[in-house]
């Protein structure tokens, strides 16, 4: 299976890891021979953790990835990256939004945990953070934050730009699309800025 | 004392002797004389309910509140109460739930045969089966006992022939009624799909339990004798058994779900040939075969119908018994509506019109028969409305052409719901009500429309029609069903309505209602025969006079012959 | 008795089988015999055909009497009489109350009652006797006291004591109707000579 | 987005579905919404060939479908698992009288419970009901399968259940399209008595049933779909559905027979594959099913449920623990002082408002299937059982009979449609005390906001006249109705409080729609926010559990989040919190 790529992408409800996988998996649709995605829904919209599984390459059976085998798993919340690093093979892509959720508690309150960057670098993974809500915020509507987050990933995968925006104009309403085509411009710009290296299996 | 009973009124009993405080459920034959009987033990609150998931979900509360509870109905009963089982199984509750099932093999009143042991290994519940009344009221006590020890719902399996065959019972002194107090518990009486995940570990850890428990539990026996024919069976077949075979030896199980494997297999051992003896599907055989037996059982007995003596000493020792008698070919006396039925008028007429009928069960169920021939489909309760609505989809036209007819008890146990769908998706379906102000087929229980409850307390009645224009029906019509002609107006308006209607008919079932009415004579028959259309078991013809004749024993004088005939030949005695 | 006596009581829904059938077990059982009964209920109440089986022994399990298995059959109407028959043993009694209830394919003429249903039925068992038991029951003072009227028959061919018989009619019979169901019960056995 | 037939399409297992019984000609779809089946009919109503519809509850939707198969047209039925047992009654009975349009009812199973209140396995229900059974492993299969359903349906005129599974119906693949066959339609009902009034006929029907079902299970033996994948190696696997999907993962070597007809089973056909492997594994999720009919055929050199669970759902890596007892990536998280994220009711929902006061009232609460089950969870913790659908009015019956007083029962305004009324029916009729409180948010909300009787809309967006529950809860004999505002603590509790009191039954209804029912997400909303000075960081407004409202020692609303419902306001004693510029 070397030839098939693993990506997970994971965060809060609400936060748009739906419509980034959706977006994903339709530009590996038209590159890959191959494509499988699946994810867990009736909790997404009222605030719980989601995660979605996305696998392309030649010969792709099960949708869901095996722990310890992901290539690159984006966390929409810094949080949800500890929460399924697991899933991740060794030295593996970690792409983290900055920003902190607090989940909703029950019963013994627990402030949010700090040093979540340190400890998944102890786990020897390669870690990208972005600030794609601060950015999505500055751009004027902080939903798009999943777009800038999709941007920031396809520096990291070899898919074409064309294919990329031909999707996100087919998915995004037509009034949204321009500030989205925009996000994901600058989460390119991001990405490219932290010049990292991309993932060796792609 | 031992006195003759009836399994259902052993099972009554049993309620009585065992603490039983709550009893619910919907009448159906096998089933309906439990709950009749345990009326007589003012002690145990007990009551029907609209249909039989209600009177499971009453049940389930007043379990987990902490009072023993059972819930009573017939195999098909289990379909319509399977959603709240299948949780409560993951549940259990405080005090203890009894369900009992009574199955029909040979559907000698049924409109399928479903053998319903398979229900309890699909919910993976505990299930006992007793072979006589006595073991059916004893069962009914230890069904507790399971139910608290093992903390699941139990079923308690019968078929029609243990509900129906009477045979001693021993009395006992009743044990005391005690609830024990509620305790509030989320994780376990909430089923969130965390708190699922946590039970239906505890699900298959209780199956285990069970499984151990069945090897030594005193309802599961060998009877060693001769060890060349070793049969293992359970229910009224362990009865067909002994008389069939009374050398052979026997493994008699009383609990059947789980099965005692090690007693099984320990049986087996001992005997040169082993059969498996039980009615309807291969339910112990397959799991006896699991264990990796040679086992004799469904190809020797058919999967439906039920046992007899005779087939069971015939297949086992493959000796013929003594010869019968060819029966004689007698006409068949099939089950009619009564003189006086009020269903009859509607029938009558809704053949007349050429209709398409949607049908349900009950009485009226028999409109399908000759003479009158109109009723064209009926699948179970409620089906009538929704598949006509159903009907009226696949071809628009129909609507016209067709009206769904269903029983005053049968709507309230699933026909709301349809006739709302009919509103909300826009059908043009005619729904005829009868209200006969009964639960007439399953020998006349009360419901939520007659006014009174099954300890005979007065009640609030449903009225039809605030509760159809509730449910946004706008064209609503009352009709005596004995006025032919009217009935036939009205219907021919409202299946021409591009909206939907319902026809409600109102009159008391012929059986529930104290005739004053004189029966009719006869007088200048032309013998025309338009009333014998009619199919009323009180109008015969008479052959040598060419006349039509009534028999005055059976004429209730409902006068709806006089209705239909064009000669004026059948009057009311004293009229002109 | 070591035997197992059955006893099949067939008739139409209405015509009081579950009463007489009553009255019989609680006859053997006053006799300390062990007794099972079964009947299917169900459509009886509509004028279908009812049939109760009685089963009388020291060891009686199966509560159900198969074809040619029957020592005694009681049948409240022709039709049934000539329908059931072939559960009687060859050396069985027969006893059939010659009222008509004609079935509802027959009153709309889609088939027609058979003719000469006793004759057939004499051929068939050796002990056979008919009686008009809705005469003597209104004789007696009810149509409804037809079911005493053939109880009364059946208790000349059993050996049960004629007063285990009258106890279990006192026993089972509301007191205002036990004479004139005594004097049924007495027609009944009046007939068999 | 465009479809053109021959296209290669990502698509979702259900969307596969939708475009299979649109490709097989299906005329008529009607079901009820369920996770993981909801998706299914919505992508359905979209074709408008189809006459799609939400029913008011699964049975009226398998009636319904009934109707036109028997009339002669192609008819799909879909639902979740627990939706059978709701249509169980029809379902048993159905297969007695057999049909003349293909019918296929989708039965959604749920292993691991990720969105459901128990995990049964409802193959077993095929097998109740003598009807043959078919399971895709793929968005591809889904589609494919589901046309073979209809020709299997109506070349033996019987019923066909099509089983999928959370995984496959949330999974998406390439699909290639076909294109909408046309079957020969039917122009009328025929009348056939003795086969369509199945009660009085059963016995007749049952042998024609049990001749059927035997051809059936001839046909399989020979049935091409059922495939064998010849491999390497001494090991034979026999699987089906997404389990197939994870065999080959982890046993790429194996000879695989892929069952798509998981029952009835082609028996020759597996006893000769069995035949020629050392050992073979039944990989199946749930109970053993398969293995068990195979075991009871006397075949030995089988491994099934010694080794795999009988729980939860199948995966990669629980094959590979399994099967070679690999170990899977340890979940780190707990190394860390993580925090759980737990589904909870959204900012502004109108459920919150409801449990607060019922809170206050101290009542015990029997719950129901929706949202607002989530209200049993802390800081809420405001309802104490939840079974099934409109479990929650006969339940809380059950308890009055069971000695205890101040019951009220909670179910949303879909789930009281869907089962609630018989039940209300019944304490009416047999005179109890009991409270329900209808959750009435115009919409089915946990399943992602369908129509239903009481919105006024149909599946295909015809406008209708909305079902009035006040008047239909009247309608059923309760005389104490009330109307509530959840928004408005004082109201809702004195509604709550004089409805417990009252001698009979009572019912309270609240007037909140949902934050995502139609129309309200354009609805202007301004958020409140706390006044520093005045908050003296007491915690009464983080105890109403509002995500909106964060959590720590000095409480702040997220004004993203917040809809302005004022519960927070309202809990507030020292008049801290306001609308935002107020």
């Amino acid at each position: 299976m070397s030839n098939v790529t693993n990506v997970l992408l994971c965060g809060v409800g609400g936060q748009g890891v739906l419509l980034a996988s959706e977006v994903l998996a339709l530009v590996a649709a038209e590159e890959k021979a191959q494509v499988k995605q699946t994810e867990v829904h009736g909790v997404a919209q009222r605030g719980g953790s989601v995660v979605s599984h996305l696998r392309f390459g030649d010969q792709v059976y099960s949708p869901t990835v095996r722990t310890g085998t992901g290539d690159i798993l984006i966390a929409f919340e810094r949080l949800e990256a500890v929460r399924y690093g697991h899933y991740l093979k060794p030295g593996g892509l970690m792409l983290i939004n900055d920003i902190e959720v607090m989940p909703g508690q029950i019963g013994e309150y627990q402030p949010y945990p700090t040093g979540i960057i340190e400890f998944v670098q102890s786990k020897g993974f390669q870690i990208q953070e972005i600030s794609a809500t601060a950015q999505a915020k500055a751009l004027g509507n902080p939903k798009v934050s999943s777009l800038i987050i999709l941007g920031a990933l396809s520096a990291n995968l070899d898919m074409p730009q064309q294919a990329w925006e031909r999707i996100i104009r087919k998915r995004i309403p037509p009034k949204l699309v321009d500030i989205n085509l925009k996000a994901f411009k600058v989460g390119i710009e991001m990405a490219q800025a932290r010049a990292q290296v991309a993932v060796s299996s792609v | 004392m031992k006195i003759l009973m009836t399994g259902n009124e052993a099972i009554a009993r049993g309620v009585y002797e065992y603490g039983v405080s709550v009893a619910t459920a919907y009448p159906g034959t096998p089933s309906t004389e439990i709950l009749e009987n345990i009326v007589k033990y003012p002690e145990v609150y007990c009551q029907w309910s609209p249909n039989e998931k209600v009177a499971m979900e009453v049940g389930v509360g007043a379990a987990i509140a902490g009072a023993r509870a059972i819930v009573t109905m017939k195999m098909v009963g289990v379909n319509v109460a399977a959603d709240p089982l299948f949780t409560v199984a993951y549940t259990g509750t405080r005090a203890g739930l009894v369900l009992v099932s009574a199955d029909d093999p040979g559907m000698h009143s049924s409109q399928n045969e479903q053998d319903n042991r398979l229900y309890a290994a699909f919910a993976k519940i505990p299930l006992l089966e007793p072979s006589n009344s006595q073991e059916a009221k004893d069962m009914v006590g230890m069904a507790m006992e399971i139910s608290e020890a093992f903390d699941t719902p139990v079923m308690l399996r019968i078929t029609t022939r243990i509900a129906h065959s009477q045979s001693l019972v021993e009395q006992k002194e009743p044990m005391e009624r005690l609830a024990k107090p509620f305790e509030r518990n989320q994780r376990k009486y909430v089923m969130l799909p965390a708190h699922g995940r946590a039970r239906r570990l505890i699900v298959e850890e209780r199956m285990q339990k069970l499984a151990n428990f069945s090897e030594t539990v005193a309802v599961n026996y060998m009877e060693m004798n001769d060890t060349n024919i070793g049969i293992i069976t359970s229910g009224i077949s362990y009865q067909y058994v002994r008389e069939a075979l009374p050398q052979a030896s026997i493994l008699k199980l009383g609990l059947t779900n789980p099965l005692p494997s090690g007693l099984i297999k320990e049986f087996a051992a001992k005997v040169s040939k082993l059969y498996v003896v039980e009615e309807l599907e291969p339910y112990m055989e397959k799991e006896i075969r699991l264990l990796g037996l040679d086992v004799s059982g469904k190809e020797l007995f058919p999967p439906y119908g039920e046992l007899s003596v005779r087939m069971i000493s015939e297949k086992i020792t493959g000796r013929n018994g003594i010869p019968i008698a060819k029966p004689f070919d007698a006409p068949i006396r099939p089950p009619v509506m009564c003189p006086g039925c009020p269903h009859r008028g509607l029938f009558f007429t809704l053949k007349q019109l050429k209709l398409v009928v949607s049908g349900d069960i009950g009485c009226y169920t028999l409109g399908t028969m000759a003479p009158l021939e109109a009723m064209d489909t009926c699948i179970c309760m409620g089906a009538s409305i929704s598949g006509a609505l159903g009907m009226e989809k696949a071809h628009p036209e129909m609507a016209e052409k067709m009206v769904a007819v269903i029983g005053d008890s049968t709507f309230l146990h699933s026909g709301v719901t349809g006739l709302m769908d009919v509103v909300y998706n826009g059908g043009h379906t005619t729904t005829i009500i009868l209200d006969n102000s009964i639960t007439a087929m399953t020998g006349h229980q009360e419901n939520p429309s007659t006014g009174k409850t099954l300890m005979g307390q007065p009640a609030p009645q449903v009225d039809f029609v605030a509760l159809c224009k509730a449910l946004g029906v706008k064209r609503i019509t009352e009709v005596d069903p004995f006025d032919v002609e009217r009935v036939k107006e009205v219907i021919k308006t409202e299946i021409a309505a591009s909206e939907p209607s319902v026809i409600i008919t109102k009159r008391p079932c012929a059986l529930i209602i104290k005739n004053t009415e004189k029966p009719l004579q006869v007088q200048d028959c032309t013998g025309c025969k338009m009333c014998l259309k009619l199919g009323c078991p009180a109008l015969s013809f008479d052959e040598e006079n060419e006349t039509v004749q009534v028999d005055q024993a059976l004429c209730t004088g409902c006068g709806l012959c006089m209705n239909v005939c064009k000669f004026d030949a059948l009057r009311k005695a004293g009229d002109a | 008795m070591s035997k197992i006596i059955n006893i099949l009581l067939v008739g139409v829904g209405g015509q009081g089988t579950i009463l007489a059938s009553k009255i019989l077990t609680n006859v053997a059982l006053a006799q300390g015999y062990e007794v099972k009964m079964s009947e299917i209920h169900g459509m009886a109440q509509r004028g279908g055909s009812v049939v109760t089986q009685v089963r009388i022994g020291e060891d009686v399990h199966s509560p159900v009497i198969e074809p040619g298995e029957a020592d005694y059959m009681v049948a409240f109407e022709q039709l049934e009489a000539y329908r059931w028959s072939h559960f009687l043993k060859k050396d069985g009694v027969l006893i059939v109350n010659t009222q008509k209830i004609v079935p509802l394919p027959v009153l709309i003429g889609a088939a027609t009652y058979p003719e000469n249903i006793l004759v057939e039925l004499k051929g068939r068992v050796e002990h056979f006797i008919n009686l008009d038991g809705l005469k003597l029951a209104s004789e007696a003072g009810n149509v409804k006291a037809t079911n005493v009227v053939l109880m009364g028959v059946l208790s000349k061919y059993m050996d049960f004591p004629e007063d285990a018989w009258k106890n279990a009619l006192v026993a089972g019979i509301p007191a205002k109707l036990l004479d004139l169901n005594m004097k049924a019960f007495a027609s009944g056995v009046a007939e068999v000579k | 987005m465009t479809q053109e037939v021959g296209q290669r399409m990502l698509m979702a297992g259900n969307n596969a579905i939708a475009r299979g019984a649109y490709e097989a000609g299906v005329y008529f779809a009607s079901g009820y919404p369920g996770t993981p089946s909801t998706e299914i009919l919505e992508v359905l109503s979209q074709h408008r060939e189809i006459k799609a519809q939400w029913s008011a509850n699964e049975k009226v939707a398998f009636d319904e479908a009934m109707g036109v198969a028997m009339s002669g047209k192609r008819a799909l039925c879909s639902m979740k698992y627990v939706g059978l047992n709701v249509a169980a009654d029809s379902f048993m009975v159905f297969p007695f009288a057999g049909t003349i349009g293909g019918f296929v009812v989708i039965s959604a199973d749920d292993p691991g419970m990720y969105s459901s209140q128990n995990e049964q396995d409802n193959r077993y229900f095929a097998r109740l009901a003598e009807i043959p059974m078919i399971e895709p492993s793929d968005p591809q299969e889904a589609k494919d399968y589901l046309k073979l359903a209809y020709e299997i349906s109506e070349k033996f005129s019987t019923p066909v259940l099509f089983r999928t599974s959370m995984r496959v119906s949330h999974s998406k693949g390439m699909v290639t399209l076909g294109e909408r066959v046309k079957v020969g339609d039917s122009t009328s009902f025929v009348k056939d008595v003795p086969n369509w009034v199945v009660p009085i006929f059963a016995k007749s029907l049952k042998a024609k049933l049990d001749a059927k079902f035997a051809a059936i299970t001839d046909y399989v033996e020979t049935y091409e779909y059922n495939r064998i994948e010849k491999g390497t190696g001494k090991i034979g696997v026999i699987t089906s559905g997404a389990s197939y999907t994870y065999t080959k993962e982890i046993l790429p070597e194996a000879s695989v027979l892929k069952l798509a007809i998981t029952y009835p089973l082609p028996k020759q056909m597996i006893i000769d594959f069995c035949a020629q492997y050392d050992k073979v594994y039944i990989i199946e999720e749930l109970d053993s099913f398969i293995e068990d009919q195979i075991r009871v055929w006397g075949v030995t050199n089988l491994s099934g449920k010694d080794i795999f669970p009988r729980t939860g759902e199948f995966s990669p890596d629980i094959l590979a623990k399994c099967l070679f007892n690999e170990q899977p990536m340890q979940d780190f998280s707990n190394e860390f002082n993580i925090i759980s994220r737990p589904p909870q009711l959204c900012p502004g929902c109108p459920h919150r408002g409801a449990y607060l006061a019922l809170k206050k009232s101290g009542a015990l609460v029997t719950g129901d299937i929706g949202c607002y089950t989530l209200g049993s969870l802390p800081p809420l913790g405001a309802m104490h059982t939840s079974f099934a659908m409109g479990t929650s009015i006969g339940n809380a019956f059950g308890f009055e009979l069971g000695g205890i007083s101040k019951v009220a029962a909670v179910i949303g305004d879909a789930t009281f449609i869907h089962g609630g009324i018989p039940s209300l029916i019944d304490i009416v009729y047999n005179g109890g005390n009991t409270t329900v409180v209808i959750l009435d948010n115009s919409t089915t909300g946990m399943t992602g906001h369908q129509e239903h009787p009481a919105t006024g809309q149909t599946l295909q967006g015809k406008e209708v006249p909305k079902l009035d529950l006040v008047n239909l809860v009247k309608a059923l004999g309760v005389k104490h109705v009330q109307v509530a505002d959840p928004f408005d603590q004082k109201a809702m509790y004195q509604a709550i409080k004089d409805a417990l009191e009252h001698e009979g039954p009572s019912v309270v209804i609240t007037n909140r729609p949902c934050i995502f029912a139609r129309g309200e997400k354009q609805r202007p909303k301004t958020p409140y926010v706390i006044d520093i000075d005045k908050c003296t960081q007491c915690g009464a407004c983080q105890r109403i559990g509002c995500p909106g409202v964060l959590p720590g020692e000095q409480a702040a609303i997220d004004d993203v989040s917040c809809t302005g419902c004022s519960l927070c306001a309202q809990a507030c004693k020292f008049d801290a919190i306001n609308l935002k510029g107020e």
